[in-house]
């Protein structure tokens, strides 16, 4: 998909309301298609995950981070450098646990829900942006870090800020890789 | 300003995932650029209402074309489309010899039957667009075989015609 | 400040109206719906060789006794009509111009929406709140 | 100049103004068919010359307008034609008197006036005169226009020479002033000689010439010369506008306008048909109504402003009289007119019409925008209070007005105002008609129709606030009209169409309302035609209530089982029917969308092709129902194809008959049911209770109609009644059987019951049967598993008219048997009886239930058992012998499938046990018995001990058969025969065989006295032999003995280890063992 050599100095950008209401038009697409909320959510989370794992050769190729040593330089990269790059924002990142693998990357602002101002009515459990942990997923799976990734909190759904949360499935000292989207 | 990449491979994702839902269900190739088509649709009337909020309105069905091929084209694609004729019937012919949805798929024969796929979402923004701008129309889209440049799409706002067919129109720069 | 906003979809049904509650609702539909009258006209090709402007504002579209009646065209034929009192001096048309706009603005996140289908009814807190804070602050 | 005219158009400042009126008595219809014929003379061509007189006739004009005629001079009276019945000579005098009191009226301003006299004969109606004409009656007078085209002749002469002394008035100084009415005061006692200031004088004089040249340009106009008139008009302008003389200055200009507008426009801006062009002016009857005062001018003819033949195309006008304005120009001059106008209170009428005349002359432009300002303007122009009937007039023209040029929302705004100013309080008595036909008028305008299939599809879009309030004041409007059927129809349409729109009160009054109405009035599916010719269709309420989803038939009524077809129907076909004679249904899923309960009557289907008896259910939803189902149901009356096309309801006292193809929720648009001839009904009940336990998916087609459950033990038996009953009106002429046994949980499949004549099977199915299989389960080892059996019986039938035509009915009886264990053996053994024929069966026997059970065998005492107790019950048994089945181990080779054959042997051998034991339990608590079965006597072992050999030896002494116990007694010194029989009834031919017989003694200490050779002796050799024997053949040897002396003996038969014997199995030479007791023979 992505192959380097495609790649042109000076990423290219394109209109930012065509990628959220592209975003948002199939959304609104899957709410037709699918009954359940868990159905378009896991859609939109498998979705995400296949793009992760294309997105990661990307971002590697184009992000020049060197090798990672702990889930938090992780999480901190995402979240600086990968969120800020696709999407233009630099979440704040939390860690939750002593264990040191349970992160959450809190999101004040969201270009994607940008004009969705609530659910529409009986999609409450509806995860809008679903898309992003799939996409978090897939590219950490890449580089053979496991992760869930979930939504914690969400403004659309009430909360005060919206949070993804990541836990890491293996000990940190298990993990020699290095750096990853 | 969105990244390319993420949009690429997001719109590449809805094209597999419209057929890969297709293989279970709705098998016809139609529904699927039909489903394309129309969140293509939805998203023309979304931007086109924000592209035209500072322009003035427009005089004829001309001003909007070139709006689109101008403004509008560059605006979502960042770059022209490269030919715009018309037979002033209420045909129109845009061409866009680095079509940005498809310049990602390696060139060659074979990504031609999938072309349909990826230019219908394409195909709704401009139908969407125009539609919201009052006038009907018939969008196609075709790609020319020879590697690298695109054509899209041969459009036809049912200005004079009420419902004109489409016939395709391919031209190669 | 306006007494009556409302938002006409291109077949020319109200998409959205409100008025000061306090004050007669439906008379404000009549004028808001008679006032298409002219809105059409200014419009159409024949108006346009009348008044050659092809500005998306409408400008003052007719006078009643007690109010005037403003418009305003987006280029997806949606319009909208603003109603204010014609003792309001303090509002000149620029005033009208740039609420329009604001106005104009918002529609266009509602029509943004992903979860609203383009034609239907207008049910939207942020536009609510924009069309509210044009009745009540003076602008 | 109070009375505005607002028919008025720029071309009437060119006509003569002629009133005709009638005195005494006249019949208005007479009146009017002689106005109409004067009417018709409209234009004139004056005699060599190209002029044109035209002449606008009225019947009736305020007198006080007629006082403006110096301002501009079409509104001055210049002709009156009095019509009038004079039936006798002696009546004629004060006849002619009050047509000059009629003259009075006008006579300032007179030119000439006409009396036409109708019935009077006689010599006074022959003297000849000008001024009079004669006619016998209203039929014979043809000469009418005839005079009237005379009496223009000489209204133009007098026009002519009027003009003429005006125009060429040399005496410059001495010009009279004109003046307005209400000027003339303010120049009373002017002196206009002396005593002026020269300024004031020149200012005055200006002022009287330029209001002269203005009047000259008036009578120029009139007079046909529009060249001349637009020279004076300019002239006057310049002169006007130099003294600041504003109101006739804007008469100059609305001249000027006027005459400009004829030049460019000979189509005319009146939408007077015709125009000058054409001869016969106005239609007579428009003519008629135009002019007609009062309410009923309210409803004026819309093709009286329609700009039809009118072309605006102004290029044929250019190089036209170069005074001519331009089009643009006249639309200027018209405003600059009517602000000067504007000036002066008195003069609004003038105004208001002036703005009029501007707005048709723009309509015509098709400059609309500026229409509408000039409109707007003569909205705010206010009269003196105006009457109802006026304002009603005003109104009404404004939306004439706004139609014309293209605002129709305006003028259907203006025409309801129109209509409600009809039925204003104040009005003596209000003109419902009229207003309720205004109101129809403005649907349009309102994008509204009365069709309710406009509204059918999705959600209604439009300005529903408006529209609601329309539709209520037709509903109202329509009840005042003393029309209830109309109310119902409109209130009916606004609950079925604005639902949506409506809150929850209003739908809670409107129904209100709507009910009150119908009971009255029942609202009906009749179209509706209004006398005016518009038709409103009838309203169905689809919504009241919404029927979603599809639409589900079922075959028919409970019980009765589905209809098959016999050969040759396809499947769909085959899917369902219907029987003609039975109780249908078809199921529809509504819900009530009301914030209150709603109550539908009278539902029912709504079908064709067959005769179908409706049964009409009654409803009520609860308020905001969900889904909900309702099942309408009828009956097929005779055969054929029947097609539900949708259903009737009656709701709020309203009958609709509601089309499925038109229901937005429903998916099939009428289906269509086959209706097959009547066949018999069979109800099915059994001697079991029925169980609502129905059977597993297993069955899945056939559903079953009943179903039973039965709990067993196993081996226990259980008979089942079925009882099958017609309760439909055909006889049964046949039933057929046949049932299907599912496999169970347990994977226990049982190839179907053995059923064979199903009459038989009716009476008596062999349910006991399967708890004969039930113990294969028991193989799983697991004793206190319950096993569950599901079978099938199904009956098929048939009868009467549906059996001709090769229909079945099926109805079906689920059996569900739950096996519950019950007695097992858990070990078998055997032990050899003293007879060879016989053994002893050595059974533990295990009760598996939680009773105390007890177990017997044939000719055996019972055994107790208690719960889960385990006991050995040993039976003697005689020994079997399987004949038919093939013995030798040899030949099992050539079948085909050994085991199988085995097992086939093992069955068999087990019901044959089974049958002989007969071991039963009973247990007594429950009063249940059943068999116990012998699964344990299978064993190989068992059965070796269990058989007969195939080789049967029988001993017998002195011909007695000896295989007891008991020794057989003998007598000391008689010989005793000795005889050994064999009987094979193995397959082969058997032996030689040679046997020898040992006696000996038993001295009952285990010692054996084989030495007996003095005491016994043989008759001839111990050794005997015995020829070889055929199957199933027999033979014997014989021999004797003789005991010496009494004592006990016994008898050795020994075999001789040769090949005959020993190829053969032992356990086949088991000869019975000889005991003897030889006595004393007694003297």
């Amino acid at each position: 998909m992505s192959r380097p050599a495609q790649r042109r100095p000076g990423y290219p950008k394109i209109n930012k309301d065509l990628f959220v209401l592209t975003y948002g038009a199939l959304v609104a697409q899957l709410c037709k298609d699918y009954e359940k909320d868990e159905d378009v959510n896991k859609y939109l989370d498998n979705m995400g995950y296949s793009i992760g794992t294309r997105l990661v050769e990307d971002f590697l190729a184009r992000s020049c981070v060197r090798r990672c040593h702990s889930y938090s330089e992780i999480t901190g990269i995402i979240a600086q450098v990968a969120f800020k790059m696709y999407l233009g924002i630099t979440p704040r990142v939390t860690c939750n646990n002593s264990s040191r693998n349970e992160f959450s990357l809190i999101l004040e602002k969201n270009p994607l829900v940008e004009f969705v101002e609530e659910l529409p009515p009986g999609r409450s459990a509806l995860c809008y942006c679903n898309l992003l942990c799939g996409i978090i997923r897939g590219a950490l799976e890449m580089v053979h870090l496991d992760a869930d990734v979930t939504f914690l909190q969400d403004r659309l759904k009430g909360d005060s800020v919206t949070e993804i949360g990541i836990t890491f499935l293996k000990k940190p000292e298990e993990k020699k890789y290095r750096r990853k989207k | 300003m969105a990244d390319e990449a993420l949009f690429l491979l997001l719109h590449n994702e809805m094209v597999s995932g419209v057929y890969k839902s297709a293989e279970q269900g709705e098998v016809e190739n139609g529904r699927c650029i039909t489903k394309l088509e129309n969140m293509g649709f939805r998203v023309g009337q979304g931007l086109i209402e924000r592209f035209t909020k500072d322009t003035a309105r427009f005089k004829d069905e001309l001003d909007i074309m070139k709006f689109i091929c101008k403004d509008f084209w560059t605006t979502v694609f960042k770059k022209q489309i490269d030919n715009l004729r018309t037979n002033h019937q209420g045909i129109y012919v845009l061409q866009d010899n680095k079509f940005r949805l498809l310049t990602q798929m390696s060139a060659g024969k074979q990504y031609l039957e999938h072309a349909s796929k990826y230019l219908a979402f394409t195909c709704g923004l401009i139908r969407g667009g125009l539609s919201n701008l009052g006038i009907k129309s018939i969008v196609t889209a075709e790609v020319s075989s020879m590697p690298a440049s695109k054509v899209l799409p041969s459009l036809f706002p049912s200005s004079l015609i009420p419902e004109i067919e489409a016939t395709q129109t391919g031209l190669i720069l | 400040m306006a007494v009556c906003i409302a938002v006409i979809a291109k077949e020319n049904y109200p998409l959205y109206i409100r008025s000061i509650p306090t004050e007669n609702e439906l008379k404000f539909h009549y004028m808001v719906h008679t006032s298409l009258d002219v809105v059409d006209e200014k419009i159409s090709a024949l108006g346009k060789a009348l008044v050659d402007q092809r500005e998306l504002y409408l400008g003052l579209l007719y006078p009643t006794e007690d109010h005037k009646v403003y418009g305003y065209v987006t280029n997806s034929k949606v319009k909208f009509v603003m109603v204010v009192d014609s003792s309001n001096t303090a509002l000149r048309d620029n005033e009208i111009r740039s609420m329009f706009r604001k106005l104009h603005n918002s529609y266009t996140d509602v029509m943004c929406n992903p979860f609203y289908n383009p034609g239907d009814r207008i049910h939207s807190r942020a536009f609510d709140s924009t069309v509210t804070s044009m009745m009540t602050q003076v602008c | 100049m109070s009375v505005p005219d607002y028919m008025q158009c720029a071309e009437d400042h060119q006509t003569l103004l002629v009133v005709v009126q009638p005195v005494g008595i006249v019949s208005e219809e007479n009146f009017f068919r002689i106005y109409k014929r004067i009417s018709s003379v409209s234009q004139i061509s004056v005699r060599d010359s190209q002029r044109v007189l035209y002449i606008r006739y009225r019947h009736h004009y305020p007198p006080d307008n007629n006082e403006w005629g110096d301002f501009q001079t079409h509104r001055k009276v210049v002709g009156l034609i009095t019509i009038t019945d004079c039936l006798a000579a002696q009546d004629w005098p004060q006849t002619f008197e009050k047509f000059h009191v009629q003259k009075e009226i006008y006579g300032s301003t007179l030119y000439d006036s006409r009396l036409f006299v109708f019935g009077l004969r006689g010599e006074v109606a022959e003297q000849p005169r000008t001024d009079v004409a004669f006619y016998p009656d209203y039929e014979d007078c043809g000469t009418v226009e005839k005079r009237v085209e005379d009496f223009i002749e000489s209204l133009f002469i007098v026009l002519e020479s009027k003009r003429l002394d005006r125009a060429t008035d040399k005496s410059g100084d001495k010009i009279p002033l004109l003046c307005v009415p209400f000027e003339k005061k303010d120049f009373v006692g002017l002196d206009t000689d002396s005593s002026m200031l020269l300024g004031v004088k020149r200012h005055y004089k200006k002022r009287c010439q330029g209001r002269m040249r203005k009047h000259v340009g008036d009578l120029c106009l009139q007079a046909g010369m529009l060249h001349d008139s637009l020279v004076h008009y300019h002239m006057s302008v310049e002169l006007l506008r130099s003294v600041n003389d504003f109101l006739w200055l804007g008469a100059a200009l609305e001249g000027l306008c006027s005459a400009s507008v004829i030049s460019h426009y000979p189509g005319g801006t009146g939408g007077k048909t015709g125009g000058r062009r054409l001869q016969g002016g106005p239609l007579p009857a428009e003519a008629a109504n135009r002019h007609r005062p009062g309410a009923q001018e309210v409803l004026i003819d819309p093709g009286a402003l329609t700009t039809n033949g009118i072309n605006a195309d102004t290029s044929a006008e250019i190089g036209r009289a170069k005074n001519c304005l331009s089009p643009e120009d006249i639309i200027d001059k018209y405003k600059e007119a009517i602000s000067y106008y504007s000036k002066y209170k008195n003069a609004g009428v003038i105004e208001l019409e002036a703005c009029v005349k501007a707005v048709r002359v723009l309509a015509i432009q098709k400059r609309s925008m500026e229409a509408s300002e000039f409109l707007q303007n003569a909205v705010y122009i206010n009269l003196r209070q105006l009457s109802e009937e006026e304002k009603i007039q005003r109104y009404s023209i404004l939306s004439e007005l706004y139609e014309l040029i293209g605002f129709r929302r305006k003028s259907a705004f203006f025409k309801r105002v129109a209509a409600m100013q009809c039925v204003a309080p104040s009005i003596a008595e209000p003109g419902w008609r009229a207003c309720y036909k205004l109101l129809l008028e403005t649907l349009p305008g309102y994008s509204l129709s009365l069709d309710p299939k406009d509204f059918s599809k999705g959600t209604h879009r439009g300005w529903a606030a408006v529209q609601l309030r329309l539709l209520h004041e037709l509903v109202y409007a329509s009840r005042r009209m003393g029309n209830p059927a109309l109310s119902v129809r409109h209130l009916s349409f606004l609950l079925q169409t604005m639902l949506d729109f409506l809150s929850d009160q209003e739908k809670k009054d409107v129904t209100q309302s709507l009910e009150n109405y119908t009971s009255k009035c029942p609202g009906t599916m009749e179209p509706l035609t209004l006398p005016d010719g518009l038709t409103l269709p009838p309203v169905p309420f689809t919504k009241l209530p919404i029927v979603s989803c599809s639409v589900r038939m079922s075959s028919e009524a409970r019980g009765a089982g589905a209809v098959l077809a016999d050969r040759g129907f396809s499947v769909s076909r085959l899917d369902f029917q219907w029987v003609q004679g039975d109780v249908c249904e078809v199921q529809l899923m509504v819900y009530n969308p009301m914030p209150f309960e709603l109550r539908v009557e009278n539902m029912g289907l709504l079908t064709s092709g067959v005769d179908f008896e409706s049964l009409p259910a009654a409803l009520s939803l609860p308020a905001e129902s969900g889904l909900y189902p309702v099942t309408l149901v009828g009956v097929p009356q005779t055969t054929g194809t029947i097609t539900i096309s949708g259903y009737h309801t009656t709701v709020f006292g309203v009958c609709s008959d509601c089309l499925l193809d038109s229901l937005p929720g429903v998916k099939t648009s009428g289906s269509t049911v086959e209706v097959i001839p009547a066949l018999p009904r069979l109800q099915i009940s059994t001697s079991l209770p029925r169980s609502a336990h129905s059977l597993q998916p297993a069955c899945g087609g056939d559903e079953t109609s009943t179903n039973v459950t039965v709990q067993l033990y196993n081996g226990e038996t259980q008979r089942l009644a079925i009882k099958l009953e017609n309760i439909g009106m055909q006889p049964l002429e046949t039933l057929e059987v046949t049932s299907k046994v599912l496999t169970t949980k347990d994977g226990i499949s049982i190839s179907g019951f053995p059923l064979s004549s199903p009459f038989r099977q009716v009476v008596r199915p062999r349910a006991d049967s399967k708890p004969v299989h039930a113990p294969e389960s028991s193989k799983t080892g697991d004793f206190s598993h319950v096993k569950t059996l599901e079978a099938i019986l199904n009956f098929k039938y048939s009868g009467g008219p549906g059996h001709v035509e090769g229909y079945y009915r099926s109805i079906s009886l689920g059996l569900h048997v739950e096996v519950e264990p019950s007695v097992f053996l858990t070990r078998v053994s055997t032990l050899p009886a003293t007879s060879t024929r016989q053994c002893h069966l050595l059974l533990d026997v295990f009760n598996s239930t939680e009773h105390e059970l007890t177990v017997s065998a044939r000719h055996n005492g019972e055994l107790i058992l208690h719960a889960s107790e385990c006991q050995r019950m040993a039976i003697q048994v005689d020994k079997f012998n399987f004949e038919s089945l093939p013995e030798s181990p040899g030949e099992k080779g050539q079948f085909a499938n050994p085991r199988q054959l085995e097992e086939e042997r093992q069955e068999a051998r087990g019901l044959e046990i089974n049958s002989k034991l007969d071991i039963r339990w009973t247990i007594l608590s429950l009063k249940r018995h059943g068999e116990a079965s012998v699964e344990g006597l299978r064993s190989q072992l068992v059965l070796e001990h269990l058989q007969l050999a195939p080789l049967q030896w029988d001993v017998l002494v002195d011909g007695q058969p000896c295989d007891r116990e008991a020794a057989t007694a003998c007598s000391v010194g008689d010989p005793v025969r000795l005889e050994v029989r064999l009987t094979n009834r193995s397959p082969h031919s058997v032996g030689p065989f040679a046997l020898t017989v040992v006696p000996y003694q038993d001295h009952q200490n285990g010692v054996h006295n084989y030495n007996l050779c003095d005491l016994v002796s043989f008759v001839g050799s111990s050794t005997f032999h015995l020829e070889a024997v055929q199957p199933s053949g027999q033979s014997a040897c014989l021999g004797a003995l003789l005991f010496l002396y009494s004592g006990d003996f016994f008898l050795h038969i020994r075999f001789h280890e040769d090949s005959a014997s020993k190829e053969l199995p032992p356990s086949w030479f088991c000869l019975p063992s000889v005991h003897l007791s030889a006595l004393e023979a007694r003297a």
